[in-house]
């Protein structure tokens, strides 16, 4: 199990470096783009084989004696890796036609491999300090998939996604510094090291820092200023992974410093819980609001990624079952939601070059299957039942009410809900001007902009995939519900 | 054998200042020579000659100069060892177009027998001995331009230098005196003096850390290191990144663990205004490096930052602490000589000496470029590279102490992490991601073998200490746990 | 007090004349008259030398009638070093006085601020 | 009694008759003989150096036939013979530099009187160091006085005369103080010999009477030696003085004349009075204080002085000040120290005056400092004497004067208290100060003009100079790396000196 681990952590990396290696790929754009799928393909069946060897532990590296790199193989890290090997692999296929007749598209693919080991890395990470690892290295490696453009404002994007997130990786090492002092050790053990019911009280500052620094990944509240402007930049693919996936990486990390290192019992009730909840709520509704006075299409996505990736972020912040279920489920929800919506926005721009959501009457008519894929995707999001979104946000509000805090208990659904009515103010639209252009659409010109299979194929999974985790949720439910039982 | 290696080089030095008439291969290969055979020596000396004491002379009846290695002495004997063949192999192509090779080499070998001598100091006296020979073969190398603007760094240099050195005399006077002769003992010879006079041990302290804290660029004395980056630089980058520099950390080092002992200073007043001054130096160099816009000077004022992370480890004056120093001492040798000559590299081959010119230019000297960035993220501290294995050892270490200037040098430590990223990372993006100006794509002006030779050598053991570092760190903790 | 000074006048007179001379030397202004103040405060201490050598009721160190013990003479050293005091400051003053000379030459005034700053005015 | 031993007196007899002879003489013999004293106390000396180092012990030799109490007598021992060997290596090393210049500058009538007051410095060193005896020490530092206002006014320029008369003014005052000290001292003992005074003054301080003229008369002595010296108050002859003489005028007077007077000071202290009285006395700190000001007030002046050789000439205010300042200390550490720098110093200041004269000659006759820019392509080795003695006198390790630095500090720091701080103070701020106007000066000489190449081009430096700068740079280099054995003779030459 150790061989597949160590295989399923870096074969992304060295598949990418091969491929970027190999002359004979080096001109041939098709057989690269195949390749690619390919590796993505065996990597995905890697995850889901190690699914299989939970509680897998092995130390990959001593960097000092006190600094080892562990790894610890979970459910939670499954779910994740799973997940994330999934999306590569969707917007890779996309991506290939997406990138077609880009010249620096080999560099591209490295690093978009490369990146993929890093998460992988971080979901199986065992301990504090190896989350932390990865976590940095995945920041590092997803740069240039933002400054990817080459273009002035790409490059200061990709300059300030830089230094947010070191920022907000600094805080971690410094909860890192804090917690080995504190509670002696950084490994991860359910339900948090910290057993004792009164935490110091420096503990809980840090925490809280802790939080608001791998919040940064998330865009949550304070630290969200790069997402908007880092998100858009990148190309379709890179930026549906970016805010579909990476942003994940940011909450993997806020949930094990909660459940798996300090203990949920340790801070429920305290002011870091109420903190981080009026942070989220704050986050939650502001990224609607701005998603909404967006007028670009793929910022307007961005702010939604802000606002829904705190819906997660809540979840989890509540500390209760039932929200931390919404909260997984909102992470696999979320991910092939925005994945599919920034494929779609991809496709739209890609083949009509338009960029303003104003511009988009009439879309349905040009391309009706991207439309139908971002149809389904925004019902997810918004939460109409039989999608998974629902299942998630319903979760979520149960969950809220049970947290017993007074005032949150009721702020919190509320916001939610209008929060959800919001993201369809600003989801919606597309769709509507999209199919229903009015009597003065003129026709004439209209015609087919359909994207190649390439391109239509991984929305309309990805729109699949949007209704399947609703129908059937229970079982990862069920998975969900034995990992919160060991930890809450 | 050890005082051998320290003199070779000086006594080598003085003779090429004899013979001018030599041609650039006979003097390369004569400097060359000297260097390596040198480094072997050095080498033989750490393998076998360990805490071995050699007395070549006295002073005066009572003050010996000697020499011994020991373990903290071989970790900077083994740096300087290392680096110095690179360096000079990199000069010879860098001083083609600088010119006055002949003194500039024989300078360059002395300073090399000079800063064995400080490594190897047995005793404080024989430390600050060469501590003030290196000021007096450095001056000459730093002004080497003769141009007005050398000149004047080269001033600036020289009082700073003898500033330093006449705070630093005080301090070893009053070791010598109270510390019966300060030959260097593990733990300090002080104790019962510091019993005596508390006051008097404490004043020399500061006096030795901030006489010594010159060269290591503490904060109100670093305006000579950024002045200095006007020389060639193989000068700038052995020398102001590695060689004097840390000197005066391991000065510093040497008095503080050596001399007057970490028991002794622990917790006193002495200590808490070192610890300030370090954790103030680190913020000042990072955001100072962030306004510069000189490729050279924005390294400068990055040395000056990081040199304060081994000071702020070095006087937390505990073991790990002490560990945590050495291993910084060592990375960031190696780092920053890299980034330097990259830099260097930069200026020969195409004259350009500002952030901006830098755009695009991985598209022309790619090998260069990816030195530079190898070097920059791992001084910004990116995990499995070896900043972030002294960055964790050095906060870790502050943790440890449990006070209240610990944390406020971690804070420190991480606000200058982040300038770091900004100061290195943005030159290194432009580089990749931006249009190559006023230049064809096509012209290749990489530099010559023998400048790529160091590249090479360099970048591989950055990746192998980031990846390899337990065995260094625990030899380092063993090293600095006193055993030989 | 004044019994006392009165008593051992030659020192009296000693101290009052060096502090003539001394004052001569240091305030006047005229090179001439500093030798002079000098001179003065020489012979001052000379005076002050001899007196301290003679000692009442004895004679010259010279046999004259009959050699008595060594009390009956005074003791003939400090004699000798006044000698040699008055020679030496002899000498002294006619260097000085030579120099005079030239600096008139040179300048035709004997006034030593005057003299310094027309030397002031020459080049280096 | 052996042969050797009669040697001291034979050199000062002998450099006297020189002296009177040379008045005779036209100028190129005067040379000769000046050269062939020089040559022939060195070799007395030495040999007498050689003798006392085997016995290790010192002997007084009587002068004329009446014993102790009242005959006259000198006193050689390892401590006299060594310093006296080095004075008169400087001596001659400072003669041969500036012989040719000395040439130039003086009337061709006025030589050979300008070598007799060469040997009459050079007679009165040697006495002031063998003599034992108050009063002779009297004569010959009148002696030193008027050969040494000869040698200042040699130039004869306005600046020289006026320069002279300040000096003799001073000097005067001084010597007639030290005078009417050993006039005081004689009838409180009714000795000059110096062996008996201490006996009495030991019995005198015994009886705890006589407290009041004891310190009239150590404060009247150390004040008049004092001026003599130009420590810190009383400098304000001193440049103008040195640097209007000719090279070797400067060099003796910087580094002979005064050393004399101050290897007698010590003498009266160590021999004379003893340092135990000297200490009960309190004298010794009022010399600290003004030798510690003098250490910082000399260099400052230094830093703002126009001309090279006014510099180096404020420059020996400082070191004058170090000297008195270790002397202050009152321990034998400190004498020790006041002794060695004596030495060192007189090697490297005149090595520096040399210099510095060769350097503006070869510069085009300019005296100032910035003109020194690029001097050392016009003559690298007197530029390298320079540079020498200006890293010494900064204090680098390994060199004489960095010795004197570590001594004086230990010394400091084993009396302990208010000492320790202001020597150390003193110390640190004069090496800065001393960095500042000598490395500034010398760093100069090593940057090449660029706006008048042609200035770069070599002077060619005559034979002698030459000869005598490798001497200077010879010596300064023995005594800084053979200080361990010079130092260590030293050491237990004044054990015996007392």
């Amino acid at each position: 199990m150790n061989i597949l681990l160590i295989l399923a952590i870096f074969w992304p990396a060295l598949a990418g470096l091969a491929i970027f290696l190999t002359p004979s790929l080096k001109e041939n754009k098709k057989l690269r783009g195949q390749t690619v799928s390919v590796a993505l393909g065996i990597e995905l069946l890697l995850t889901i084989i190690m699914c299989f060897g939970k509680g897998t532990q092995m130390v990959l590296l001593n960097m000092t004696p006190t600094l080892r790199i562990e790894m610890n193989v979970d459910v939670i890290g499954c779910i994740f890796s799973v997940l994330m090997s999934a999306m590569w692999l969707l917007s890779s296929v996309f991506a290939r036609e997406y990138m077609g007749h880009d010249d620096n598209e080999r560099l591209y693919q490295v690093f978009y491999m490369c990146v993929l080991s890093a998460l992988i890395g971080q979901c199986y990470a065992g301990s504090m300090v190896t989350l932390y690892v990865f976590y940095e290295l995945m920041t590092l490696l997803s740069v240039p998939m933002v400054v990817h453009e080459r273009t002035p404002q790409a490059v200061a994007a990709g300059i300030k996604y830089l230094v947010y997130s070191i920022f907000g990786a600094m805080l971690g090492l410094l909860g890192i510094f804090f917690f080995s002092n504190y509670l002696g050790t950084v490994t991860f053990v359910p339900g948090g090291v910290e057993t004792a019911a009164s935490a110091p009280s420096g503990l809980l500052l840090i925490t809280f820092l802790v939080i608001i620094g791998f919040g940064t990944k998330a865009g949550m509240f304070p630290m969200h200023g790069w997402l908007p402007t880092a998100h858009p930049v990148a190309p379709a693919p890179a930026s549906a992974v970016l805010s579909g996936v990476i942003t994940k990486a940011g909450v993997l990390a806020v949930l094990r410093v909660i459940y798996y290192l300090v203990g949920a019992d340790v801070l429920r009730g305290t002011w870091v819980q109420k903190g981080f909840m009026t942070l989220t709520l704050i986050t939650v509704f502001m990224g609607s609001m701005l998603a909404y006075r967006e007028t670009l299409l793929k910022k307007r996505l961005a702010y939604s990624t802000v606002s829904q990736v705190s819906y997660v972020l809540f979840g989890l912040a509540c500390m209760v079952p039932a929200a931390f279920e919404g909260a997984i489920l909102h992470v696999v929800a979320h991910s092939v939601i925005k994945d599919a919506l920034f494929l779609c926005a991809g496709a739209i721009i890609h083949q009509t070059g338009k960029i303003y959501v104003r511009d988009l009457r009439g879309i349905g008519k040009e391309m009706p299957i991207t439309t139908w894929c971002w149809t389904i995707a925004s019902l997810g999001l918004i939460g109409i039942p039989p999608t998974g979104g629902f299942v998630s946000k319903w979760q979520l509000a149960t969950g809220s009410l049970e947290t017993g805090l007074a005032g949150f208990d009721v702020v919190g659904p509320i916001i939610l809900i209008v929060s959800a009515l919001l993201t369809a103010a600003y989801l919606l639209p597309v769709t509507i001007n999209g199919f229903f252009p009015g009597s003065d659409y003129d026709y004439s010109t209209l015609t087919n902009k359909e994207g190649s299979k390439l391109m239509t194929v991984p929305m309309i999974l990805l729109a699949a995939g949007v209704v399947l985790t609703g129908i059937f949720a229970q079982p990862l439910i069920n998975v969900i519900m034995t990992a919160a039982a060991s930890i809450l | 054998m050890l005082s051998l290696a320290v003199f070779l080089p000086i006594v080598c030095g003085l003779a090429m200042f004899a013979c001018r008439g030599m041609t650039h291969r006979a003097r390369q290969v004569l400097t060359e020579g000297v260097t390596l055979v040198t480094s072997l020596l050095v080498l033989f000396c750490l393998m076998n000659k360990r805490g071995v004491a050699y007395t070549p002379l006295y002073l005066l009846p009572k003050l010996p100069i000697s020499f011994c290695i020991d373990g903290v002495g071989s970790v900077f004997a083994a740096i300087v060892a290392f680096l110095w063949p690179l360096a000079t192999l990199y000069g010879f192509e860098y001083m083609e177009h600088e010119g006055g090779e002949n003194h500039f080499f024989a300078l360059y070998t002395m300073t090399y027998g000079v800063t064995l001598g400080i490594a190897t100091a047995a005793n404080v006296l024989t430390l600050y001995l060469f501590y003030e020979f290196l000021t007096l073969c450095t001056l000459p190398l730093v002004m080497h331009g003769t141009s007005k603007a050398s000149v004047r760094a080269g001033y600036t240099y020289m009082m700073y230098s003898f500033f330093g050195a006449a705070l630093a005399f005080v301090g070893v006077m009053l070791i010598i005196g109270f510390g019966d002769g300060g030959a260097f003992v593990m733990g300090g010879v002080m104790s019962e003096a510091a019993a005596e006079h508390p006051l008097m041990v404490q004043i020399g302290y500061l006096c030795a850390f901030l006489g010594f804290g010159v060269k290591a660029a503490v904060f109100p004395f670093h305006v000579w290191l950024p002045e200095a980056s006007v020389a060639p630089t193989p000068v700038t980058a052995l020398l102001h990144a590695v060689a004097v520099v840390k000197s005066g950390v391991f000065a510093i080092i040497r008095v503080t663990y050596f001399s007057f002992g970490a028991q002794v200073m622990r917790g006193t007043t002495a200590q808490a205004i070192a610890l300030l001054l370090a954790s103030a130096t680190i913020v000042y160099g990072s955001t100072m490096a962030v306004k510069e816009h000189h490729f050279k000077r924005r390294l400068a004022y990055s040395t000056v930052s990081n040199l304060s992370y081994i000071l702020l480890a070095a006087c937390l004056m505990t073991q790990s602490g002490l560990t945590a120093a050495l291993a910084h001492m060592l990375f960031h040798a190696l780092i920053k000589i890299t980034l330097f000559f990259c830099a260097g590299a930069v200026m020969v081959k195409t004259e350009r000496t500002q952030i901006e010119d830098l755009r695009g230019l991985a598209k022309v000297m790619p090998f260069t470029c990816a030195t530079y960035t190898i070097g920059a993220i791992s001084l910004m501290g990116t995990p499995l590279l070896p900043g972030f294995v002294s960055k964790w050892l050095i906060g870790s270490a502050a943790i440890e102490t449990g006070t209240t200037l610990g944390m406020i040098g971690v804070a420190a430590l991480l606000i200058s992490a982040v300038l770091t990223a900004i100061y290195l990372m943005g030159p290194a993006m432009s580089m990749y991601f931006r249009p190559l100006e006023g230049m064809e794509p096509t012209a290749k002006c990489d530099p010559g073998m023998r400048m790529k030779l160091p590249f090479a050598v360099l970048a591989a053991a950055i990746v192998l200490c980031g990846l390899f570092s337990d065995p260094i760190i625990t030899l380092l903790a063993k090293l600095s746990a006193g055993v030989m | 007090m004044l019994s006392k000074l009165l008593t051992n006048y030659e020192e009296t007179v000693a101290v009052i004349l060096f502090c003539i001379g001394f004052s001569t030397m240091l305030l006047n202004k005229n090179l001439l008259k500093k030798i002079i103040g000098m001179d003065i405060m020489d012979t001052a201490v000379y005076l002050f030398l001899a007196s301290q050598g003679y000692i009442k009721g004895r004679t010259v160190p010279i046999v004259v009638d009959g050699i008595q013990s060594v009390e009956a003479y005074i003791n003939p050293i400090p004699a000798g070093l006044v000698l040699t005091g008055i020679v030496v400051s002899v000498s002294v003053s006619a260097l000085m006085l030579a120099l005079c000379i030239r600096l008139y030459y040179r300048y035709n005034t004997l006034n030593l601020d005057e003299i310094i700053a027309l030397a002031g005015k020459e080049e280096v | 009694m052996q042969f050797v031993q009669n040697f001291p007196f034979f050199c000062i007899l002998l450099t006297l008759m020189g002296a009177v002879a040379s008045s005779v003489m036209n100028s190129r013999m005067a040379r000769r003989t000046t050269l062939f004293l020089i040559l022939a106390d060195l070799a007395m000396n030495v040999s007498v150096m050689i003798y006392t180092l085997q016995t290790g012990d010192s002997y007084a030799y009587k002068m004329g036939h009446f014993p102790a109490p009242w005959g006259n007598e000198i006193r050689v021992g390892v401590l006299e013979t060594v310093s006296l060997t080095v004075f008169l290596l400087v001596i001659l090393f400072a003669f041969l530099g500036g012989m040719r210049k000395s040439e130039k500058e003086i009337e061709p009538t006025k030589y050979n009187i300008y070598c007799i007051l060469t040997d009459l410095v050079m007679l009165s060193l040697i006495a002031l160091v063998y003599t034992n005896d108050m009063f002779t020490a009297f004569v010959f530092i009148e002696i030193n006085t008027l050969a040494a206002a000869g040698l200042v006014m040699m130039r004869q320029g306005g600046r020289a005369l006026v320069a002279g008369v300040r000096y003799m003014m001073m000097n005067l005052l001084g010597s007639s103080l030290f005078l009417i000290g050993c006039v005081i001292l004689y009838t409180i003992t009714g000795h000059l010999l110096m062996v008996n005074i201490r006996e009495s003054v030991a019995a005198l301080a015994a009886t705890g009477q006589y407290h009041v003229p004891l310190t009239v008369v150590v404060s009247l002595i150390s004040v008049g030696l004092a001026m003599k010296c130009a420590l810190f108050p009383f400098d304000k002859w001193l440049p103008a003085a040195y640097s209007n003489s000719t090279p070797t005028g400067s060099a003796m007077l910087s580094s002979i004349v005064s050393k004399g007077y101050i290897f007698l000071l010590i003498k009266v202290y160590v021999r004379v009075i003893g340092f135990d009285v000297i200490r009960s006395l309190g004298i010794c700190d009022v010399l600290f204080i003004f030798g510690a000001i003098g250490m910082v007030a000399g260099s400052v002046n230094a830093t703002r002085a126009k001309t090279t050789r006014m510099m180096v000439a404020y420059s020996s205010v400082a070191q004058i000040g170090y000297i008195f300042a270790a002397l202050g200390l009152g321990s034998e550490m400190g004498v020790m120290c006041a002794l060695w720098h004596t030495l060192a110093h007189s090697a490297t200041k005149s090595m520096l005056f040399i210099s510095a004269h060769t350097l503006d000659h070869a510069s085009g006759d300019t005296h100032l400092r910035k003109d020194l820019r690029g001097a050392f392509y016009r003559s690298p080795l007197a530029a390298a004497a320079f540079t020498l003695g200006a890293v010494n006198l900064v204090g680098v390790p390994l060199l004489s004067v960095f010795i004197t630095k570590v001594t004086m500090a230990q010394a400091a720091i084993q009396i302990g208290g208010r000492h320790t701080v202001i020597a150390l103070c003193a110390l640190a701020i004069s090496t800065l100060l001393n960095a500042k106007y000598f490395l500034g000066t010398t760093m100069q000489m090593y940057i090449p003009d660029h706006e008048h190449p042609e200035r770069n081009a070599k002077v060619k430096i005559n034979f002698y100079a030459a000869l005598g700068l490798i001497g200077f740079i010879a010596l300064n280099l023995t005594l800084s790396f053979f200080a361990q054995g010079i130092f260590g003779a030293l050491l237990d030459g004044l054990a015996r000196f007392a």
